[in-house]
């Protein structure tokens, strides 16, 4: 495996719940609660799991657009979470991010070239041609027009909104990528269009990407480790074909086996969670998951698992496996 | 496959007149819903699916939504100019509809047990006291637990599971001989969404309701379906038996559809795509809706527009020149046969 | 309550109406302050005090001469020191009280004994108060049981009319008493009608005093003073029968009045001055040409015409005709446009110039509507170059910035106290009252000196001579641009009579009936 | 809920303090001294200054504010300058008077208003939603004092139909008990005096109404709409409900809401904003109450009033948010 | 690299040839199509005709006296009749456009500036900045407005220019609040998130991305203050507190015309009319406005 571009310790995001005028603390969302892993050069970081459990967090947090509670976030050796404004934005310029909503992350009053100039007016990349030459390779890049370079974003659909995006976080040419669930407003169709994207331009550019999404096949399909996350916690963390094929977290059993699979004639043993997901400000003790967990021992209620190797590169935080 | 049809579409029009003019949402759509079946209606968003859940069920926007032509057949009597009044007492009681937003599509302002009851008193000539208990009874049958509680409960105070379960358990509390179910499942986590669909799919073989399930995702169609519709801007262009359509579609577009869903089982090397941009409804005037983003496009698509023709007895049709060629079907026109 | 007062639900009864109609409702255009006449300066209390109380002389009816009251007959000694007083007999105040000698001695110690806070017209009238220097009363005494005498510091010329003024009504010691400070709220007289209720804001309900010296009087059962600030609202009122008389009626609306039958309109003997002030020491204003200038250029008859529907008459002197004093022999400048750019040239503005004009917010009986006289000058103004810019105020604004010599050109006007020419010249345009009356900062010595003269000798043909001067003084160096004696309007039903307003703008309603 | 009321009130302290405080300085700024006022054009100098001395007004603001907030606390609102009365006494039969010709004005906006609005959402683009809707536009563009005249114009002069002003007859004045005629006349069973208090408010009640009255119509109109497009109206329909019961039952509840802040509002700015509506109708109101005082440099009368209304109008938006809590269960204040 | 694009270009939505249309164009094409707004525009735009061209229209000067014809009936030489000084109503009416539309656009400029101001200030630092700022909103907005323009003229003096600056502090709250909830609305889009995220800085955010986002809102907020404004100082003209004789101002000409209601009607039918329309044009406008450039802002 390559070196390492991206080291996560320890890292911690807890939303204060304010009541009443004077603003006082009544508790806590346990958005993400105790993360750390690693995302090394030029692989795609897969990170699944269920609407809350802190992803876009995470991804947020890595580029302290939210700030961390606790922990260390390390990029190329050097501390996100210690940084000064100043430095940050250089940081920003490696790190880049692509959203979720193509209608919501482009403003709506900017032309589509004015979106892409942006990232290089504010790292003062190039001169004013310069810049304006860069925005039409861009374009070309993922798949659009030069001619597109006038038009506002609602003039364009999902899909292409979304390549929009996309270039805008080239731009700058970062390092890496994160991804905050790209694909999942898009139409099928089009998801297949960008997803197909993502990967060439991995190819092209030699990107890292780390991909937040909820849909569990089209994580398999670009990731090559993918973790699972559980109320602001990673339960398991593999290689792609590992965890697929021999997942070994019951979560993840359950999440895998939770998918439906659109071939009529393949026949697999649903096993069906029950309840809801507990709620990030009062997650359960122990194992965050003991409570729907069919596997749960009495240990699972009081003491919190860690996330450990098990296999190689394949790491577990459940009980059954210490 | 020989049962009777409840629910019947035949070339169901429906259109929305807005400050941009006509657009065409559902243009000409033929199907039907056989007793006790669950029937799946795929297609990308703005296809126009939900527009004709909503036209079956009366339910389009005042004003701007308007049925243009063609007729539905509930039971042998043809609904798309019933009176208001016969609507009410088909809705809820014949048909019954679940919907897409498990947070929005409950009154949040009324308790659970307040909108259970009332859908059941619309109905029926029953005590207040008789309504509360079959509610109960409803509550318990879909699967939610501490049912008495609920019932006191405001929407807000669900997860969005137990909301989609009140729902459906609303849905179910007349009996319906059909169910609309306009993607349930599309705002839930997989591991809800298995349990919703594991519960619809235990209702529909406990009562018989047919269902008919909207959704967009070729898992839960495969997963649930024993027949499905592929619609295409407003068109249908390609229905047949689940598992004909996923072993062998005919259709283009069904086919790319089918091959650039990624899957879990194992990671494919490269998804396949289809190019281009799902048209916006009434955007192509001309010719076969597909033929832009078809690698088989020719002449003729470009032209004219494809009658669905019919591949094989059992009911497998598909929307496409390259198949009027294959088969040699007679006539223009294919008549839905029950 | 209605549910008790029979003769009031009697009155709606359309024909009993005319027969037995004794309940009158007097609408006016704000409240009382008190009851007390002599803490308040304001028209509107003083207004319903004459109806409750008596002074020991009052004013006749249609001017101010005086005549006996509380006090039948009275006596002046030679050196215009002593004045003896005898008082009517068998009189009792509305508490059942007796009227004495004693009582106006307390009354009188009472005043004497405030101070320009709680009674301010006792100081202004009598030079001071007790321990003051300018006090003019040295002593007050009951010489017997219906006798009092005053003996004074030095002579004072209106004296005998400053008794007869309203403040100086006599209230009943035992009430002042029993009252203290909420005297002003349950007021306690001998006059014609005894007070009944008071709502603030509305009305003050005043009822028959059954016992009153004057037999056979009043008239009226039961007097209503109610408050409509608005004057179209209060002849809305009038016309709809909800009140029955009302004053400072529009004189736009006079017509409408005079066309109608069931309606008729009274006219207040006018005893005051509406003027133009000059302030002598702003601006161009400073040179006597330009007053001169600006007193040619008012067409005066237009503006009454307009605006005071003719019943206003031109003024030439800040005196009103009435008064003993005036000079009719001054001839006003004519209005003569030339004549005003002539001398505007003269003085070295042969183009004009710019100027302030400032116009009253609130209506005055000698100036209906200031905003639109200032604006019928301004138009008048323009035509000889001068640009005024009409610059209004809230009233108290208006008083305290006028008063500071801020206006250039401002529109005021006075009422008469009590009909002595002094409360007029002396009052407005001597140098000693600038800073409170004379707002046009208007001082001249020779002037000064002829006032000055004038209140302190008591011959009455010397004081007129004196005074005729002073006019002629005032006309030569034009201080102000004089220009009407307005004859504030009242309307009422037809079928009232008796009722003959006056000119101080308190009216008694003694001999007032519906016929 | 109740600890949130108590709060809110809390919130309520420093918007009071720091009014009292603007409006302490603002009065002050207005040029003019109060003694001169109450003594006239004709007092002396000296005069003025004994009174100036006696109402304090010569000592230092601080002291003056100190003094007023001390009163304030004990529940002390001063003496007015011009009468002498204690505010506190002298306010309500003001504040009453406005209180019943707002409450009257509100009630004819709000029966109309909300109904109007509904009417007009359920038959979206019938003629009846054209024609009320027009009318709200034009009575929004309204200037009330206008219309106030147009009113005593057609109504009380040319048709003679309704008093031009005041409150009652003052020739069958009404014993005042609490003040507010309509209940007092009801007291005493005296229903020739409710009629004649009714027959006073109708053509005020209907100027002040106007505003109000378009604004809800709007507001209902235009949240029912929105309300109407919801995922739960469909539901309620799917489920076989007839249109009327999901209007009033599932839309209305609903729709209210955003309707109630606006009833709130107004009904503040109807108690501080009649002013004009009191001027030409003779009302004798707290606005014109205050206005007079403006008038006299009432200082006590003008700050205890703005106060006053003030507290009630934000005394009604608490009411107001209380409402909510009370109709949607999702509103939580704890 | 630009060979993989093209595999799989997309078909175009755009065309070519097809024209970049900005949310303003978009906003005007929807604001055409709006009938009402489109009237609205016209009694706007016709009164602001009537205000630049009033020396043309008007056949008479405002204060061109002449008190032997006072108070006639609407006729041939006079259309809307004569006031008491025998002035041409139909004139004044005319010149006062100017006032009107003056007093409502630079009051609401006004508030609009320092409201904004505020607001931003309040949106963006949040915190204790925001406390102070929203408590003093909480204050004016709790002051009954009339009273607090009546105070404000007072203070200043009445004339015109208070009348305006007093309705422009009265309505600063409105545009503060509206902003203030603009800006941490929009704080939230996720496009702002992007700009932080390509390193954008505060100010910049602030600039290029808040504030004109934030301009919609305010133009449909401000056209309706503009209405608003021109009733208010209507109604202290009215009271006396603002525009001084002899200027038009129709409120004024209201309040001086009052006593003459049951002679001479007409003084006071049209000053009035000519308000309402003025309002109505400004309303109808601003509901347009919203609808096509706003429409999320419905009230
Ligand atoms: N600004 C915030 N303040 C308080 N709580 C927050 C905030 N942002 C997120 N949360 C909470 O933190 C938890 C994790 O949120 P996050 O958005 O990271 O979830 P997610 O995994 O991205 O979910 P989704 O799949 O729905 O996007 C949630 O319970 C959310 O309610
Ligand atoms: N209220 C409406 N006004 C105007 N057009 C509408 C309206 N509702 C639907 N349409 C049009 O009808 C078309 C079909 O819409 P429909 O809601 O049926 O799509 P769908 O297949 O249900 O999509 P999704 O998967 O997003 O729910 C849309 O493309 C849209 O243009
Ligand atoms: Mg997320
Ligand atoms: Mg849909
Ligand atoms: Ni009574």
């Amino acid at each position: 495996m390559s070196e390492p571009l991206l080291r996560v310790e320890r890292l911690k995001k807890y939303f204060p719940i304010t009541s009443g005028i004077f603003g006082k603390q009544v508790g806590q969302v346990k958005a993400v609660d105790d993360l750390s892993f690693t995302v090394y050069k030029g692989e795609t970081l897969g990170i699944v799991g269920e609407s809350g459990c802190g992803k876009s967090t995470t991804g947020r947090m890595l580029l302290r657009l939210i700030e961390p509670t606790e922990g260390s976030i390390l990029f190329e050796d050097q501390e996100i979470t210690r940084l000064s404004k100043s430095e940050l934005r250089k940081v920003r310029r490696e790190m880049q991010m692509i959203f979720q909503d193509p209608f919501a992350s482009l403003n709506p009053r900017h032309t589509v070239e004015k979106i892409l100039e942006e990232p290089l007016i504010v790292h003062g990349i190039g001169s004013k041609q310069e810049r304006k030459k860069k925005v039409q390779e861009m374009l070309e890049v993922v798949g659009l027009s030069s001619y597109h370079a006038k038009r506002y974003p609602h003039q364009f659909s999902g899909g292409q909104r979304q390549r929009i995006g996309i270039a805008r976080a080239l731009m700058t040419r970062p390092k890496l990528i994160i991804a905050d669930e790209p694909v999942s407003a898009l139409d099928v169709s089009i998801q297949a269009q960008v997803l197909n994207l993502l990967e060439d331009l991995q190819k092209e550019f030699g990107l890292t990407y780390i991909f937040i999404a909820h849909d569990l096949g089209v994580v398999r399909h670009i990731s090559d480790r993918v973790g699972v996350m559980y109320l602001g916690r990673m339960v398991e963390l593999a290689e792609s074909e590992n965890l697929y094929n021999n997942p070994k977290h019951p979560y993840t059993k359950a999440l895998l086996s939770a998918v439906p699979i659109p071939d009529p004639e393949y026949k697999q043993e649903k096993q069906l969670l029950v309840g809801d997901l507990p709620s990030p400000s009062n997650p359960p003790t122990g194992c965050a998951f003991h409570t729907r967990c069919d596997a749960c021992m009495e240990i699972c209620k009081t003491v919190k698992p860690e996330l450990k190797e098990v296999e190689e590169g394949h790491y577990v935080a459940c009980h059954l496996y210490s | 496959m020989n049962k009777r049809s409840i629910l019947e579409v035949k070339k169901l029009k429906t259109s929305f007149f807005t400050d941009d003019g006509e657009i065409p949402a559902v243009d000409g759509i033929d199907l039907c819903v056989k007793e006790g079946e669950i029937l799946g209606i795929v297609g990308e968003s703005g296809c126009g699916k939900s527009v004709t859940s909503l036209s079956i069920m009366g339910l389009l926007p005042k004003g701007i939504g308007k049925i243009v032509g063609g007729e539905i057949w509930f039971k042998g009597e043809n609904i798309v100019n019933a009176s208001e009044k016969r609507m009410k007492e088909i809705r809820g009681n014949e048909i019954a509809m679940i919907f897409q937003e498990p947070m929005t599509s409950l009154n949040p302002l009324f308790t659970i047990g307040n909108q259970m009851m009332e859908a059941i008193l619309i109905h029926n000539k029953m005590s207040k006291k008789e309504a509360r208990d079959r509610a109960i009874e409803m509550l318990k049958l879909v699967g939610l637990p501490r049912a008495e509680e609920i019932m006191k409960e405001y929407p807000h105070q669900l997860s969005g599971g137990m909301r989609q379960r009140v729902m459906i358990a609303m849905a179910m509390v007349c009996n319906p001989s059909v169910l609309i179910a306009d993607e349930p499942t599309t705002a839930l986590d997989v591991t809800i969404q298995a349990q919703i669909l594991h519960l619809m799919k235990e209702l529909n073989q406990k009562f018989g309701t047919a269902i008919m399930m909207i959704t967009h995702d070729l898992g839960v169609v495969a997963e649930m379906c024993q027949r499905v519709v592929v619609m295409y801007s407003g068109k249908i262009v390609e229905e047949g038996d689940v598992k004909t359509i996923f072993r062998d579609p005919k259709h283009p577009y069904t086919i790319g559809l089918i091959r650039s869903v990624p899957d879990i089982r194992e990671k494919k090397a490269r998804l396949y795509s289809i190019p281009g941009n799902v048209p916006k409804p009434g955007s192509i005037k001309q010719g076969c809706r597909f033929a832009a983003r078809c690698e088989h496009a020719f002449d003729q698509c470009l032209k004219e527009n494809p009658d669905l023709y019919e591949v094989n007895e059992f009911g497998h049709r598909v929307r496409c020149f390259l198949h009027q060629k294959g088969e040699n079907t007679t006539n223009e026109r294919t008549v839905i046969t029950s | 309550g209605c549910g008790k007062s029979e003769e009031t639900s009697g009155e709606k009864n359309n024909d009993q109406e005319k027969s037995a109609q004794s309940t009158l409702v007097y609408g006016r255009g704000g409240d009382s302050v008190s009851l007390d006449p002599a803490v308040v300066t304001d028209g509107e209390s003083l207004k319903v005090t004459k109806n409750i109380f008596d002074t020991l002389l009052d004013y006749n009816d249609g001017d101010t001469s005086i005549q006996p009251a509380l006090a039948t007959e009275w006596e002046i000694s030679p050196d215009g020191l002593t004045y003896t007083f005898k008082l009517r007999q068998g009189v009792k105040f509305h508490d059942g009280t007796d009227f004495n000698a004693e009582a106006v001695v307390f009354n009188f110690e009472r005043w004497a004994n405030g101070n320009a806070d709680t009674f301010p017209y006792y100081g202004s009238m009598f030079g001071g108060y007790k321990n003051d220097e300018s006090h003019v009363i040295k002593e007050v005494k009951a010489v017997d049981e219906y006798t009092v005498q005053f003996v004074l510091k030095r002579p004072q010329a209106p004296f005998l009319k400053n008794i007869a003024m309203t403040p100086f009504a006599i209230a009943s010691p035992a009430a002042i008493e029993k009252y203290g400070d909420k005297f002003g709220e349950n007021p306690v007289g001998t006059g014609p009608f005894v007070f009944k209720e008071w709502k603030r804001n509305e009305r003050i309900v005043l009822e028959k005093n059954e016992n009153y010296w004057l037999e056979g009087y009043p008239k009226l059962k039961q007097l209503i003073f109610v408050s409509i600030p608005d004057n179209s609202a209060r002849l809305n009122a009038l016309l709809k029968g909800e009140i029955d008389l009302m004053e400072d009626l529009n004189p736009a609306d006079l017509k409408q009045i005079e066309g109608n039958k069931d309606f008729k309109i009274f006219k207040r003997p006018s005893m005051n001055v509406g003027y133009v002030g000059l302030t002598a020491t702003r601006g161009p204003l400073k040179n006597k040409l330009v007053r001169q200038a600006l007193n040619h250029a008012v067409d005066k008859q237009a503006i009454i015409d307009a605006f005071y529907a003719g019943q206003a008459e031109p003024a030439k002197n800040p005196l009103p005709p009435s008064i003993p004093g005036y000079n009719d022999e001054i001839q006003d400048y004519p209005f003569d446009l030339e004549k005003a750019k002539q001398l505007l040239a003269e003085a070295g503005y042969p183009n004009g110039f710019e100027m302030e004009l400032w116009a009253m917010p609130v209506p005055r009986p000698y100036m209906p509507d200031g905003q639109k006289v200032a604006e019928a000058i301004q138009a008048n103004f323009e035509k000889i170059g001068v640009k005024a810019k009409i610059v209004t105020y809230e009233w108290a604004t208006y008083l305290d910035k006028a008063a500071k010599g801020e206006a250039d050109a401002f529109l005021l006007g006075w009422t008469g106290d009590n009909g002595d020419a002094d409360n007029f010249l002396y009052a407005l345009l001597d140098k000693d009252s600038i800073g409170s009356n004379n707002y046009t900062y208007y001082s001249n010595d020779e002037l000064h000196k002829i006032l000055v003269e004038a209140q302190t000798i008591s011959d009455e043909n010397k004081r007129i001579e004196l005074y005729k001067k002073a006019q002629e003084i005032i006309k030569e160096d034009a201080p102000w641009i004089p220009l009407v004696h307005s004859t504030p309007l009242l309307a009422g039903k037809a079928n009232i009579e008796g009722f003959n307003p006056h000119p101080t703008g308190s009216d008694k309603f003694t001999k007032v009936e519906f016929k | 809920m109740f600890t949130y009321a108590l709060r809110r009130i809390l919130t309520v302290i420093p918007v009071l303090l720091g009014m009292s405080l603007i409006v302490f300085f603002m009065i002050r700024a207005i040029p003019g001294n109060p003694a001169q006022v109450i003594l006239g054009q004709k007092a002396t100098k000296e005069a003025v200054e004994a009174l100036t001395h006696k109402l304090g007004l010569d000592q230092p603001w601080y002291i003056q504010y100190l003094k007023y907030l001390k009163g304030l606390l004990t529940g002390d609102l001063g003496e007015s300058i011009r009468t002498g009365a204690a505010v506190s006494q002298e306010i309500w039969p003001y504040l009453a008077a406005t209180l019943e010709l707002s409450l009257a004005a509100m009630f004819i906006a709000v029966i109309i208003g909300v109904n109007a609005g509904i009417i007009s959402a359920w038959f979206q683009n019938s003629w009846f939603d054209y024609v009320a809707m027009v009318l709200a536009l034009i009575g929004v563009s309204m200037p009330i004092f206008w219309l106030g005249l147009m009113e005593q114009w057609i109504f009380a002069i040319n048709l003679d139909l309704l008093p031009t002003s005041g409150r009652e007859d003052v020739r069958n004045p009404i014993e005042p008990i609490t003040h507010l005629y309509l209940i007092d006349t009801l007291i005493q069973g005296n229903t020739d005096q409710f009629i004649q208090v009714l027959q006073h408010l109708v053509l005020p009640s209907v100027a002040l109404a106007t505003i109000p009255m378009a604004i809800i119509a709007r507001m209902t109109r235009s949240s029912m709409l929105e309300v109407m497009k919801s995922d739960y109206i469909r539901t309620a329909r799917a489920k076989g409900l007839s249109m009327f019961w999901v209007v009033y039952k599932h839309s209305l509840k609903n729709a209210i809401i955003p309707v109630l802040t606006v009833i709130g509002l107004q009904m503040g700015l109807l108690l501080g904003g009649a002013i004009l509506t009191e001027t030409i109708f003779s009302w004798p109101g707290i606005g014109r109450y205050i206005y007079e005082a403006i008038g006299y440099r009432d200082y006590p009368v003008i700050q205890s009033g703005i106060l006053i209304v003030a507290t009630i109008f934000i005394f009604i938006n608490l009411v107001v948010d209380l409402l909510y809590a009370a109709i949607d269960p999702r509103i939580k204040y704890n | 690299m630009a060979e993989l694009a093209r595999n799989e270009a997309p078909i175009e939505t755009i065309q070519e040839n097809e024209k970049a249309i900005s949310p303003w164009r978009e906003g005007w094409r929807r604001f055409k199509k709006n009938k009402m707004a489109m009237v609205g525009m016209g009694i706007v735009l016709f009164f602001i005709l009537l205000a630049v061209f009033a020396p043309l229209i008007a056949p008479y000067g405002i204060n061109d006296q002449n008190l032997s014809l006072r108070l006639q009936a609407p006729s041939k030489e006079h259309l809307f009749g004569t006031d008491d000084f025998g002035r041409d109503i139909f004139s004044r009416v005319v010149y006062g456009a100017r006032i009107s539309l003056w007093v409502g656009f630079f009051s609401v400029l006004g508030s609009v500036i320092v409201g904004s101001l505020l607001g931003i200030i309040a949106g963006y630092y949040g915190r204790w900045v925001d406390g102070i700022i929203s408590r003093l909103f909480d204050i004016m907005l709790a002051f009954p407005s009339i009273l607090l323009a009546i105070g404000i003229v007072a203070v200043l003096g009445p004339s015109l220019k208070n009348a305006l600056i007093a309705i422009a502090i009265i309505n600063i709250p409105n545009f503060g609040r509206l902003i203030r909830s603009r800006v941490l609305s929009i704080k939230q889009e996720e496009y702002i998130t992007a700009a932080k995220a390509i390193g954008m800085s505060d100010a910049r955010i602030l600039f290029h991305h808040i504030l004109p986002n934030s301009m919609t809102p305010i133009i449909v907020q401000g056209t309706l203050a503009i209405a608003t404004a021109i009733i208010e100082a209507a109604a202290l003209g009215f009271l006396g507190l603002g525009a001084q004789p002899p200027n038009p101002e129709w409120g004024k000409m209201l309040a001086d015309s009052k006593a003459y209601l049951t002679q001479a009607p007409w003084t006071m039918i049209f000053p009035g009319l000519a308000i309402m329309l003025t309002v109505l044009g400004f309303n109808l406008m601003g509901d347009g406005l919203r609808d096509a450039l706003d429409p999320r802002m419905k009230n």
